[in-house]
């Protein structure tokens, strides 16, 4: 009723704080900046599922929520930083292709993801359905990063905001997979994260930098 | 079949083989007249046979038997070939084994072997005629087979005494496709029978000569032989002439008797001699070509008999 | 109970050889728990066999005929790539292109690799299989980057986040197939992920929904089993990792990920009907094909040149099942049977070649039969193989899926005629100077073990010409239930 | 009197041929035991050669049998399915007329050319000798399964085993270049082929699994598909027979290989696709229309004129020989284009006469084709040579191998009375009838394809005489031919079984009608009437065209002896051996002779057209003089190279797709996810 109009008001709002952090991900010039978005992309997904988590009052869903907060928020960002600092890759920043189209770019894709999503979320039982097309336009608005930028760190930050924006599909859309699923889903993630760090360093030690531009040996020529 | 037509059969292969170098000497006092120089005897083409015959053979020294073989199968086939054309009759017990397709069979069977033969002792004239006879044969010879092809179309055989008999029982309509595979025959046995436009029976300038270049190894008993059945070749051309396109005379089936036998050798031997006399003619008339124009020369008389098919259907039934 | 033995085996094999992975026995021990997996394989089929398809572990895990032969399929080239590669590594090692703790990292990965694919295909949880397929790559992308070669380092980057960023896709596809499913099964027990339930209750799913999944599944799955244009990490992969690795990865990764877009195709079949899936399919299919064959004509290093073959043959197949119907799903199974033994196969030979030649480049691998005749022969055997020579195997599949392209869609067979005949000019013009001619390099004294090449071989050959009563009961079945 | 033999004959073929078809599988068995048979002593040329193939030649004599007293006995087909194949789809295996006559060809010849590789393949020669019978056998075993394959996919095993054995065989001498790319060129060829053939087969099948022939048979087609089928198999076979255009692989791959593998190749395997063609287009589909005939007519045509004249032009025995063998696949495919054309006008009696040309044709090609590969092996073995402008004279030195070559040549000249005019004989006559077609367009077309055929059957006297003149008689043109050795016992063996058919076909010609008889009756449902009397034939009636080659034989041989005889009695035959006179001219070399080149002169100046020319001219200050003359085919610039070149600019022009920029990659991704999305929308 009242309460419950609220929270999906607020959820929107959170949800679209979202939409928001990624399109200023999508112009973002420094990586450090890029990494403290991401974190801010994670509290913002916490945030929303605990709402959604107490709205519905599902209580394995304040896991998840807490698994967020753990992972998203602090030990990704903290990994990344130390990587890059490690690498001293924080201050370089990278020329984007122009970024107005890129913006332009954007916004059709998330015309088109509202667009697609609009039927189904209209069947949605969930208070949160809505958020459902923001969660399509943040995965294709991230897809859209990792293929506008040139540096190895920043591909995987777009990667990881993909995955965020997974995990908000999986939230408002069907208030959470199921626990073991989600677990494996995190488990998954981290490994992925382990052996991108081992990457870095191998690449680095390799090519003594991590533009991708080193790594367009292998070709058909 | 009867015994009569077997005797028959005889009758027509002997004179075939006795009259040949008479039909040759012929030709040639007939040139000598037109070209008025003083003709040679009629006979002489015996004489010369008589005195090669008793000459000692001068063999080139590693000519194998190939070239001592070839002789006599072409003195052979020739002879074949005189038993098969309906040159008296035709009611022919042999006719039955081979019919036109076969007789032009026959004919490349004798090119290839003499051609063979040339090229056995290996001196560059023989190799050389060699080439030029299977050339012109392999123009001659399918120009020839639509000339066959050609009667075919009208009497419905192609074994050759059926033919003359379908011709006689037919009123005898001149079908316009026949000018034309006439035209083509005469063409064709020209140049088989290497005479002047084609090649030269009586030169002997090694470059421009086909058939006497394929006979320069010969001597004696062989070359009698080889001149013998060239003779007999001529012989034979004229008779499928006069057997697809003037078959008058000639004793049909059931005509038996010995009047229709004689009549019948009348006519021939009446025809020989306008033929003879034409030949010679066509020869002083015409120029010798060059080698490299006889393949269109051929090919005219090809695309003739072509030409008389299609009239055929054009015009005819 | 077979399943947790299973599971189990790789599992405790990784954990042993990431300790002992350094030592000298290692490559023995790999070989000794392949075997043992593949003997717990063998033990589950004879019990399929016997008691037909069984759900385990609180329908978490599911045998049917449609995995049971990939399962065991899997174990066993598991086993026999762990039997060449012993000697194989050993001679790596020799040249110095390897030290123990690479060694360590290669057995104990090769070991989490084989459980990732198992559970891919055991697991009933479509939810687990994504996370298996995850497991996969992130397995194999550090046995791809085993050399530390630039090369090697760039193919595994690549591989990772082409994979990584499509595995995305198909999460994003799961999820929304949990969402059309939850309304109908509810969520308790996770029955919504379950395929079992799935399948049985397809025909209620919300089409619109189960089409958009199919499109990320597609597209995520897609990536793994290579389809053009998704496929631009499968022959970098195949020719910078070691030898091993592109056999499993050709012979076995791509099966699994195919295997999951099939199991997918079927629940949205029976959601939004037979057309769209199976056009997607085919379009994929032949795209894969023909790109692929062309691709080939352009090689010069022979694992890459096997690696774009892989790729036209996965096209062949995801053809096949785009086809749909008894035949061409049976020809589909056959043809992923026989290609992963052939593949394996090739590059088992092909490894060996170009370590007798001391280099992957064709130019440099000349007249093998004067070398060392088993290599020669085993390499010409197993490309006429892959090209469908009857009367191997694959000319048994490509002849039924001809046929009935032929006659169901006989637009598509130029494309097809095309591929196949590309492919064939490309690779035979490549193999027949490797193998005949001559070379300047002496013959071998002793060649190497090659039993696992000619028992792959012989295999493909009996299925060209006689298939098993059992095995092909399996095909019917499995083609029954992916309709 | 024939007839009272031929009862005689299918009494001892009821006594004797229980099933024919077991034994004969039984015997193909066998053949691949022998292969297998190699591998127990690998490295014994004496085991594998002089033992192994022998045994395979007798095995060739049983086949032979068996083919003809079924043929003889009139039996109804005989059927066996062996439980291998796909599950679904055991291999059915069936002996009707068809494979029977192809068998009986397949024996005959095949126990000639045996024999004679018995005694060729020489120790340290290519591959190793086991393997070398392996693959010999193994083509011999899989050439009998195309005839007795009864399905569409044992037909396709055995096709493709066939192809590949002999693809080995083409390359046992793998360390030559050019006889590598031979191999591959004639590799693409039977793939792309077969896969024609393959999808010919997706055409015909009666349903889902339905891959038996009967199930075919029964089957029905519109008009589209029914073509579209022939179509495709006349692509497939036509490749493999080396039909004009399809024919490039040929003359490359036949010269390449050992020449009794030659001999098989041209000899028998070109009529597996004879036999494919005939039973597809006469068997499996049930109509047929004229159209196809015209085509098959017209790509006949131009193949056997195409054939004879490249096979003028050239300069290497071999491949004079396999531009003879597109030849003579020409004249075949026109009997069988003649055939349709009459079947589908319902003139059946004059379908059975074009029929049984293009059959007996087979049968004869098979036999004077392998005999003149045959020839050519010795010829190479004796003399290491293949160019004709380096051999000559070698009848004095192989007066065996000479011989037997000259009873080829004339046969395959198309001369009476040998068994080669037969089928000639037997072609023209059918073109004879062609007039009385119902196509008042074809009626005038026609004639002009009968005096293509007569041309080409005269050029192909010329051909030959050249390849005879050349080679055996003359003057050698090297200095090492005078040490030239005749072929031994087992090859003397195998060539005058071959010349012994030759000879027996062109004088009982009736005896190879009336094996095809039975066959004409099955596909075009009337057979042609061999004459009453047993020493001629008359096809059609007595009064319109009789032929006998025995009486013809016997005539020309007697009139020869009497010659002879009367020669002797009236002159004598006295001989004197001198220097050949050649006009007086004195210093002759065996340069002088004319060359193959120039035997080539008069054909490349009348059909210019056809070639593509690179000639060197001497120039009037050469101190070398020399005269090189270049032929190619203008067909391989015009077609095969735009294929290629086509293909290379593709795969050059896809580079760019992967040009191993990550973020190029992920776009594809991402615009395949896109266009996924919006299709489903």
């Amino acid at each position: 009723m009242h309460t419950s109009q609220l929270i999906a008001e607020v959820l929107r709002v959170l949800a679209a704080g979202l939409l928001l952090i990624s399109f200023a991900m999508l112009s973002g010039r420094r990586t450090q900046q890029l990494i403290t978005l991401f974190a801010w992309q994670g509290v913002m997904l916490f945030l929303s599922t605990c709402l959604v988590a107490y709205s519905s009052g599902l209580t394995e869903m304040y896991y998840s929520a807490a698994l967020t907060l753990l992972l998203k928020v602090i030990a990704l960002p903290w990994i990344l930083n130390r990587l890059i600092k490690r690498l001293g890759a924080q201050w370089d920043s990278e020329q984007l292709v122009n970024v107005p189209t890129t913006m332009l770019a954007g916004l059709v894709l998330v015309i088109f993801a509202f667009g697609l999503a609009q039927p189904i979320s209209s069947m949605a039982t969930t208070i949160t359905r809505h958020t459902l097309g923001i969660a399509l336009a943040v995965i294709l608005l991230a897809f859209l990063m990792m293929i506008t930028r040139r540096k190895a760190v920043t591909q995987v930050i777009g990667f990881l905001a993909m995955e965020n924006g997974l995990f908000l599909a999986a939230t408002s859309a069907t208030y959470g997979m199921p626990m073991v699923i989600e677990l494996g889903i995190a488990l998954d993630l981290l490994v992925g994260v382990f052996i991108l760090g081992i990457f870095f360093f191998q690449i680095r030690e390799q090519f003594d930098s991590l533009d991708l531009h080193n790594l367009e040996s292998l070709k058909e020529d | 079949m009867r015994a009569v037509s077997f005797i028959r059969q005889f009758v027509e292969v002997a004179l075939a083989i006795a009259i040949a170098p008479l039909f040759t000497g012929w030709i040639a006092q007939c040139r000598a007249w037109l070209q008025n120089r003083s003709a040679p005897p009629l006979l002489l083409p015996y004489r010369m046979l008589r005195k090669l015959f008793f000459k000692d053979v001068a063999l080139a020294a590693d000519a194998s038997a190939l070239f001592r073989a070839t002789p006599y199968v072409l003195f052979g086939t020739m002879v074949l070939a005189a038993a098969i054309i309906p040159s008296l009759v035709t009611d022919l017990p042999l006719a039955r084994v081979a019919d036109s397709i076969a007789l032009v069979g026959l004919f490349a069977t004798a090119r290839v072997f003499l051609s063979l033969a040339a090229m056995d002792i290996g001196t560059a004239f023989g190799t050389l005629g060699a080439r030029r006879e299977m050339m012109v044969g392999f123009l001659a010879e399918p120009a020839l087979l639509m000339v066959l092809f050609n009667a075919f179309l009208l009497y419905g055989s192609t074994s050759l005494p059926s033919l003359v008999d379908g011709y006689r029982t037919h009123p005898s309509v001149i079908d316009p496709s026949v000018i034309f595979a006439a035209v083509a025959f005469v063409m064709v046995a020209l140049a088989e029978n290497a005479r002047i436009p084609i090649d030269n029976p009586s030169t002997h300038l090694e470059l421009t000569m086909i058939h006497e270049a394929m006979l320069l190894e010969y001597s004696a008993r062989h070359l009698a032989l080889v001149e013998w059945a060239s003779s007999l070749k001529l012989f034979n051309y004229a008779c499928i002439g006069f057997a697809l396109f003037l078959p008058w005379g000639i004793a049909t089936q059931g005509a038996d008797g010995a009047g229709a036998l004689l009549v019948a050798i009348a006519a021939l031997i009446g025809k020989l001699v306008i033929a003879g006399a034409a030949l010679a003619l066509i020869e002083s008339l015409s120029a010798k070509l060059r080698i490299f124009r006889a393949p269109e020369y051929l090919a005219m008389a090809f695309l003739l008999a072509v030409l008389g098919l299609l009239v055929h259907f054009l015009l005819g039934a | 109970m077979e399943i947790l033995i299973i599971l189990g085996l790789p599992l405790l094999g990784a954990a042993l050889l990431a300790l002992f992975g350094a030592r000298r026995f290692a490559a023995e021990l790999n070989a000794g728990m392949s075997l043992a997996t593949l003997i717990a394989a063998s033990l589950l089929v004879v019990r399929v066999i016997r008691y037909g398809p069984m759900l385990f572990g609180r329908e978490q895990f599911f045998v049917d005929p449609f995995n049971v032969f990939l399962v065991a399929l899997t174990a066993f080239v598991g086993f026999t790539t762990a039997l060449f590669s012993r000697p194989y590594m050993r001679i790596e090692e020799a040249h110095g292109r390897l030290n123990p703790r690479r060694l360590r990292l290669y057995h104990s990965m090769y070991q989490l690799f084989m459980f990732a694919m198992l559970l891919a295909l055991l697991t009933n949880n479509m939810g687990l299989l994504w996370v298996a397929m995850e497991a996969a790559t992130l397995s194999t992308v550090l046995l791809v980057s085993l050399y530390r070669t630039r090369a090697s380092l760039e193919a595994a980057w690549k591989y990772f986040i082409l994979c990584g960023v499509g595995i995305a896709q198909a999460l994003f596809g799961t999820i929304l197939l949990y969402f059309a499913a939850e309304k109908t099964l509810g969520r308790e027990g996770m029955t919504a992920l379950l395929w079992t339930h799935l399948n049985a209750v397809k025909g209620q799913l919300e089409p619109r929904v189960l089409g958009l999944a199919f499109v990320f599944l597609l597209v995520g799955y897609g990536t793994k089993v290579g389809l053009a244009p998704l496929h631009n990490w499968l022959p970098d992969a195949h020719a910078e990792g070691p030898t091993p690795v592109s056999a499993v990865l050709s012979g076995l990764l791509l099966n699994v990920a195919l295997y999951a877009v099939i199991r997918c195709k079927v629940l949205v079949e029976g959601s939004i009907g037979h057309l769209l899936p199976g056009r997607m399919l085919m379009t994929f299919g032949l795209l894969s094909a023909v790109l692929g064959a062309f691709f080939i004509w352009r090689q010069r290093d022979i694992k890459r040149l096997f690696g774009y073959s892989s790729i036209e043959h996965m096209g062949i197949i995801t053809f096949a099942f785009g086809l749909g119907g008894p035949v061409a799903n049976f020809a589909a199974l056959l043809h992923m049977t026989v290609h992963s033994l052939t593949k394996s196969a090739i590059f088992f030979t092909a490894g060996h070649a170009s370590q007798t030649a001391g280099t992957q480049q064709m130019d440099g691998i000349r007249g093998l039969v004067g070398i060392s005749p088993p290599i020669g022969w085993g390499l010409m055997l197993g490309s006429l193989a892959i090209l469908g020579m009857p009367p191997f195997g694959v000319f048994a599949s490509e002849f039924l899926i001809l046929t009935t392209a032929m006659r169901e869609h006989p637009w598509t067979t130029p494309f097809l005629l095309i591929a196949l005949g590309v492919a064939f000019a490309g690779i035979f013009s490549r193999v027949q100077p490797m193998v005949f001619g001559e070379s300047d390099s002496p013959p071998l004294p002793h060649s190497p073990a090659l039993l696992p090449v000619f028992v792959h071989l012989a295999m493909v050959l009996t299925l060209g010409v006689y298939m098993p009563a059992a095995l092909a009961e399996w095909y019917r079945a499995a083609a029954r239930l992916i309709g | 009197m024939l007839l009272s033999a031929n009862h005689w004959i299918s009494g001892l073929a009821e006594t004797l041929a229980v099933n024919d078809l077991h034994s004969v599988l039984l015997l193909v068995a066998a053949w691949m035991v022998l292969g297998f048979a190699g591998f127990l002593r690998p490295h014994s040329i004496r085991f594998v050669a002089r033992f192994l193939f022998p045994a395979g030649a007798v095995l060739c004599l049983g086949v032979a049998l068996l083919a003809g007293l079924f043929l003889a006995s009139g039996h109804a087909p005989q059927l066996v399915v062996l439980p291998l194949g796909l599950p679904d789809l055991p291999f059915h295996i069936r002996l009707d007329v068809l494979s029977a006559f192809f068998l009986l060809l397949l024996g005959v010849a095949g126990a000639g050319i045996s024999t004679f590789a018995a005694g060729y393949f020489r120790s340290g020669e290519g591959t190793a000798p086991a393997l070398l019978g392996l693959e010999y056998h193994f083509f011999l075993a899989s050439m009998a399964m195309v005839i007795l394959a009864d399905d569409a996919y044992l037909f396709m095993v055995a096709w493709e085993t066939m192809a590949l054995s002999s693809y080995f065989l083409v390359t046992s001498h793998h360390r030559i270049p050019e006889i590598r790319r031979a191999g591959f060129l004639y590799m693409i060829m039977a793939h792309v082929g077969a896969v024609c053939i393959l999808l010919c087969f997706g055409v015909l099948q009666g349903g889902s699994w339905q891959f038996t022939f009967d199930a075919m048979r029964g089957a029905h087609f519109t008009p589209f598909w029914a073509t579209t089928a022939f179509l495709l198999a006349l692509l497939g076979f036509g490749a493999k027979a080396g039909l004009v255009p399809m024919h490039v692989w040929l003359p490359e791959a036949h010269p390449a290989a050992p020449s009794p593998v030659s001999a098989m190749m041209s000899g028998l395997m070109l009529k597996t696709a004879i036999y494919g063609m005939l039973r597809i287009s006469f068997d499996l589909l049930s109509v047929r229309f004229w159209q196809w005939g015209v085509l098959l007519l017209a790509l006949g045509l131009f193949s056997a004129l195409f054939g004879a004249i490249f096979a003028a032009v050239q300069t290497d025995m071999k491949r004079l020989l396999a531009y003879s063998s597109i030849e003579n696949v020409g004249l075949i495919f026109t009997g069988i284009g003649l055939s349709i054309l009459f079947e589908t006008s319902n003139m059946h009696l004059f379908a059975a006469l074009a029929m049984t040309a293009a059959l007996v044709h087979s049968l004869n090609h098979a036999l004077f084709k392998s005999l003149l590969f045959l020839t050519t092996g010795s010829v190479l073995h004796a003399t290491k040579q293949r160019s004709l402008g380096k051999l000559g004279g070698l009848i004095r030195r192989m007066p065996w191998v000479a011989s037997l070559a000259l009873i080829g040549t004339l046969s395959i000249a198309g001369l009476p009375p040998l068994n080669g005019f037969v089928s000639e004989w037997l072609l023209l006559q059918s073109f004879l009838f062609t007039p009385q077609l119902p196509h008042a367009f074809l009626n005038m077309l026609i004639p002009l394809g009968a005096a293509a055929l007569a041309l080409t059957v005269a050029l192909s006297a010329y051909v030959m005489v050249k390849f005879y003149g050349v080679i055996f008689l003359g003057q050698p043109r090297e200095p090492s031919l005078v040490n030239a050795h005749d072929a031994n016992w087992l090859e003397r063996l195998g060539l005058i079984w071959l010349a012994a058919g030759c000879v027996l076909i062109g004088a009982l010609p009736q005896l190879a009608i009336m094996a095809a008889a039975p066959v004409t009756g099955k596909l075009v449902g009337d057979t042609v009437r061999s004459s009453s009397t047993f020493w001629s034939i008359a096809p059609i009636a007595q009064e319109q065209a009789s032929y006998s080659g025995l009486i013809l034989l016997a005539g020309i041989l007697s009139v020869v002896a009497i010659t002879f005889v009367c020669v002797r009695v009236v002159a004598h035959g006295r001989i004197r051996r001198t220097a050949a006179w050649d006009c007086g001219y004195p210093w002759q070399t065996s340069r002088m002779q004319d060359t193959a080149e120039g035997f080539g002169q008069p054909i490349r100046h009348m059909f210019g057209t056809f070639f593509r020319m690179e000639r060197s001219l001497p120039s009037a200050s050469d101190t070398a003089p020399r005269y090189r003359v270049y032929i190619e085919d203008r067909l391989w610039r015009a077609i095969y190279l735009p294929i290629a070149r086509g293909v290379q600019k593709l795969a050059d022009g896809i580079g760019f797709l992967q040009g191993g920029r990550l973020s190029i990659y992920l776009l594809y991704s991402f615009l395949t996810l896109l266009g996924l999305l919006v299709f489903v929308l």
